[in-house]
């Protein structure tokens, strides 16, 4: 049986497979390096990372609900000075492709994000997170904002010739639209979903169970919703797009590529078990070996509608 | 920090909702300090979906133990697992108790299911040091002396023992214990650790808290689970990877 | 112990309390009211009714996804004739409240149900559905458009002095600008939310696991989401607001009471236990007693935020 | 129409995968009809979210039988219930053969698991009509014969009996049936009733289906369940409620 090639390319970012690890899921990799070896992986998405650090929200942070789960972490995260010092050199030498997460409250910390992280060598592309629900500044009021996300998409594009991804907030009418704008302005791809607000409240003491009110959820839960996202984008435009969203098992990957996908990015299910990267990987490939797919990009967007 | 599955060899109900497991796993068993923590994924299903911490209650050969009761749906449904059943345990987790240090006698405070952790802290040090247990609960049944070693208790309600919390029990005693060099180590509710601290800060004797949090990864990946770190303001520890067992000093409550 | 008052009102529409079965959910009333006393709910929401009957969508429309289900049924439906010479006289004869759901490809049809249905005495209320994912014709295309919804409303009004429930659709930026605007044009209340855009697909064949292509996501995946729409109306627009969404016992429904809701509609659960409606109400009957509440609506919107 | 909580007496493993569960419920049991079916909720956890549909497979004094695969999720848990456990039922549901009416012999069609109905109608009617029964399955573990009479059997590999389907070997014994008034039941994958169907409206036998749809409800509040009605093209009928068992003529498969 001959190999299969699970190499992707995401605009004119080349990947040796679909399999990336979703910002904010497994900080800066070096935890989640006990459990695999990341050289095996797409690429990893880094934690969001901004111009300082944030420390972020105060607990509780966490809350599971039926098959899902809700976090407002608040992009906690070490500033862009401690992630190039630190963090990057640590990834170059685990041999996986860095995708670098950045959030920002206005638009010229996001440039000026960029500028700085464009001369490192390690970086890959960049996703810009424009839809984390958890922060007053920088999340929703830039991801819901067509506007917003034109002027971001532009500004970041000047700067840099690395890939760029913008990371979608799927709280809005029609997420297509908002990839429309960020292919105008040159972006390289989009990657749908971002979390969905979501919020719990104690009965006993009626507060929310979280400090931060609302949160964003993820896992199981939200699939279907993500799928449909990916879906309708891949309908209504043409730009690579990357899947995310309650991604348990290799087959809701191959799920993902079908909708519309070139790559898939897993989350919640990192902390549920710290390896499902690999075992998907070895799913996939096995899929395509049972399905005779040669070509692993050739599964994007092949759904069979009548 | 291995994940493993890991064979239940025997349930112990302890009292009404409180169970201990015996579980088989030299894996853990051979590596776990007191203190330090295992995060259990209790289905395959996506119900619950998150795993669920618990101390390591005990370690014996290749065995070690876990307490707990039914809080909610993880609990529960874990304890509806039976005898020869496989429990998928990702471990050792966080930093345990800090037991080496300079002192004579350690003194224990475990408030409810806070005792978890001490019957193998007690089994590593009762040949080295002295031990004064001081346990608390609401009422009679919620106190769990399995593996403890000169235990005095305390009843909420003043159905056993002194009537009033575990940290107003020490001070009764306190006394007797103050002419040996101390450390405290306390497990239980945050207002307990709160009362602790406080204590162990007025008569200047080294505490350590294990603290508790909600969590997801239980490894340091999410961020979940921050306790505020009193030397820097702007900082965050995380529970479980800088604990779950903090020195008082390190943290505010 | 002195009795609970469970009675609420919604604008000007009273009940006897606020558990309601949700459009869709339990059709005309006459199979549910096999397992419970339709007596003693606060009233039953209509499958959604058009001017004519309608088929629906072809099979499959449903399909179980984690903690939740996704359904395209399409609104198929008696038609208003059917649905007054049949099933208005079988509800009365049950005395429960009627709110009759009505759905429409166009704004005149709209009108002229309400115009009809308005001169049947057994309807306490209208809820107009405005949000159906599942038609080509009648659903987002109003929900998602702010303008629409304030015409509807605004005509729908002008034909009735009956209470308007707009139903909203959870597939937007802010629901809330949405309430603000039925609200403007005079409607009673809001009722939030209707399902949430998801699809499936089939991995081995490729197709969507729905013959529609996409459905509407249900049950108690979505619960988080539809307290965060609830909380963001309650926070923003002083409006009734009658809370769906993954409800499955009295815990949740005590939750959507506190994040901001006048009245509960049940859906999914139906499904899975026709008389949950009855233990949801001993269960709020019982919190209140516990918790010393007289007046089930002082829980309306008794959240604590710091 | 109820709600119980019926305990399983027995469960029997047929063939590999293939389970009987033996139920005691005197509620349905007295009342269900061959054809007719229950819908069961597996867990009290939101997963499997939605009951699960299973024909009453047979009836003896209280207990009712089911038969089932493991397929997904909801029948590989139902399939790890234990006796002594309870089922959380709800029926009995739509409606069922029509097995009084005239004819002499019933010529029985199961493909796969869609024999599972079939040993409560073989049990009413043995006494009353000549039976003969067709089951088919791809390969010979599938054929299961449980509480059937007169069986005659094809594989689709031609692992066992004809090789072909269960509708082709009613074919080549059509000769030997013909001169009795036939009526015919059918149960199994689509392709199977469309085939029978077509059979018997080219011999002018009267033909019941029992048909198979994803359900959530099971009692005619979902709409989730349609099936083409063959007297009005605008018209669905529902698989649970006007249903599963059609006359053969009133619908398009
Ligand atoms: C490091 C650590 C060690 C622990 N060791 C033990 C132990 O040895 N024995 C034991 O019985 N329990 C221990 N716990 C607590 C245990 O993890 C929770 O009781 C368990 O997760 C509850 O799960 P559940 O699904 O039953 O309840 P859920 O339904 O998840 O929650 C029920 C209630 O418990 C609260 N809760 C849930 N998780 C936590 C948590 N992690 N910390 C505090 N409150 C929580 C929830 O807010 C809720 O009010 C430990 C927790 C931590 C963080
Ligand atoms: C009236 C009726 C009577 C039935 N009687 C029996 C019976 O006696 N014995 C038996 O083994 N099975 C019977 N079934 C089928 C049984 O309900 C399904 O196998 C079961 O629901 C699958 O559940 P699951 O969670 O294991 O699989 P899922 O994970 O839900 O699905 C697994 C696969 O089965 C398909 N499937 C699921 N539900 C159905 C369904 N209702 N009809 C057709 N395909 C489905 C899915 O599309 C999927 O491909 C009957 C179905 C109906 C509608
Ligand atoms: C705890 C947690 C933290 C997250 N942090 C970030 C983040 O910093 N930046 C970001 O773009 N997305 C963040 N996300 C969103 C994930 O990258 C992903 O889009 C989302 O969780 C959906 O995927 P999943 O269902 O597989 O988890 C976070 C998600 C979780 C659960
Ligand atoms: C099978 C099904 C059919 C539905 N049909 C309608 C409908 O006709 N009109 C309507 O307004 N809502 C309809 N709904 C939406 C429900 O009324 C409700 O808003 C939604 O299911 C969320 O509540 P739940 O999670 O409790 O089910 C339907 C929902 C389901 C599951
Ligand atoms: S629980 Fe995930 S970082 Fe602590
Ligand atoms: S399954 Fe609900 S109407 Fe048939």
């Amino acid at each position: 049986m001959s190999k299969v090639d699970l190499s992707v390319n995401i605009g004119s970012l080349k990947l040796r497979n679909p399999i990336l690890l979703a910002s904010g899921t497994v900080g800066y990799g070096s935890e989640i390096s006990e459990f695999i070896d990341l050289k095996k992986i797409g690429a990893i998405v880094t934690k969001s990372i901004s111009l300082k650090p944030r420390k972020g929200n105060k607990p509780q942070r966490i809350l599971e609900t039926s098959s899902g789960m809700l976090n407002a972490i608040g992009l906690t995260n070490v500033g862009i000075e401690k992630f190039i010092s630190e963090k990057i050199p640590y990834l170059i030498k685990q041999d996986v492709p860095i995708i670098c997460n950045i959030a920002a409250s206005t638009i010229e910390e996001y440039v000026e994000c960029v500028k700085i992280l464009n001369e490192e060598e390690g970086i890959h592309a960049f996703e810009i997170n424009i839809s984390c629900p958890n922060v007053k500044e920088g999340g929703l009021q830039f991801g819901n904002n067509e506007k917003m996300v034109c002027k971001i998409t532009e500004k970041i594009r000047a700067v840099t010739k690395k890939p760029i991804i913008i990371k979608l907030s799927p709280n809005v009418s029609n997420i297509s639209d908002f990839a429309q704008v960020a292919k105008k302005e040159g972006a390289d791809a989009v990657s749908a979903i971002n979390t969905i607000i979501g919020t719990a409240f104690n009965i006993k003491n009626k507060k929310p169970k979280l400090k931060n009110i609302t949160g964003g959820l993820s896992g199981p839960a939200i699939k279907p919703i993500a799928l449909a996202k990916v879906f309708e984008i891949h309908q209504k435009v043409k730009i690579p797009i990357i899947g995310i969203g309650g991604i348990m098992n290799w087959q809701d990957a191959v799920e993902f590529l079908i909708a519309g996908s070139s790559a898939v990015q897993l989350g919640t299910v990192n902390f549920i078990d710290p390896t499902a990267s690999l075992k998907i990987l070895n799913g996939l490939m096995d899929y395509c070996k049972e399905n005779k797919i040669d070509n692993i990009s050739s599964l994007t967007g092949s759904y069979q509608l009548d | 920090m291995t994940i493993t599955e890991a064979q239940i060899e025997e349930i112990i109900e302890l009292e009404y909702n409180i169970h201990l497991f015996k579980v088989k796993s030299p894996e853990i068993a051979n590596v776990i300090n007191p203190g330090e923590f295992l995060n259990i994924r209790i289905s395959d299903l996506p119900i619950p979906l998150l795993r669920r911490p618990f101390s390591v209650c005990d370690v014996e050969d290749d065995f070690f133990y876990l307490m707990f009761n039914t809080m909610g749906m993880g609990t529960k449904l874990l304890s509806l697992k039976k005898p020869g059943e496989y429990l998928d345990v990702l471990g050792p987790l966080g930093n345990g108790f800090n037991f080496e240090g300079d002192f004579d006698r350690a003194v224990i405070l475990g408030g409810g299911l806070g005792v978890a952790p001490f019957p193998y802290l007690t089994r590593k040090i009762k040949d080295k040091k002295e031990i004064s247990t001081f346990i608390g609960g609401r009422t009679k049944s919620d106190l769990i002396t399995y593996g403890l070693e000169n235990i005095h208790v305390s009843t909420d309600d003043g159905s056993y023992g002194f009537k009033g919390n575990v940290v107003e029990l020490l001070e009764i005693n306190f006394d007797n214990l103050k002419n040996d060099k101390l450390k405290i180590f306390a497990c239980g509710p945050t207002p307990m650790l709160v009362a602790a601290k406080k204590f162990a800060e007025k008569e200047n004797i080294e505490c350590e808290l294990s603290t508790e949090c909600v969590m997801a990864c239980g490894f340091g990946i999410c961020q979940g689970c921050p306790i505020q770190s009193s030397s820097d303001e702007d900082k965050f520890l995380l529970v479980c990877k800088d604990g779950p067992v903090f020195n008082s000093k390190e943290i505010i409550l």
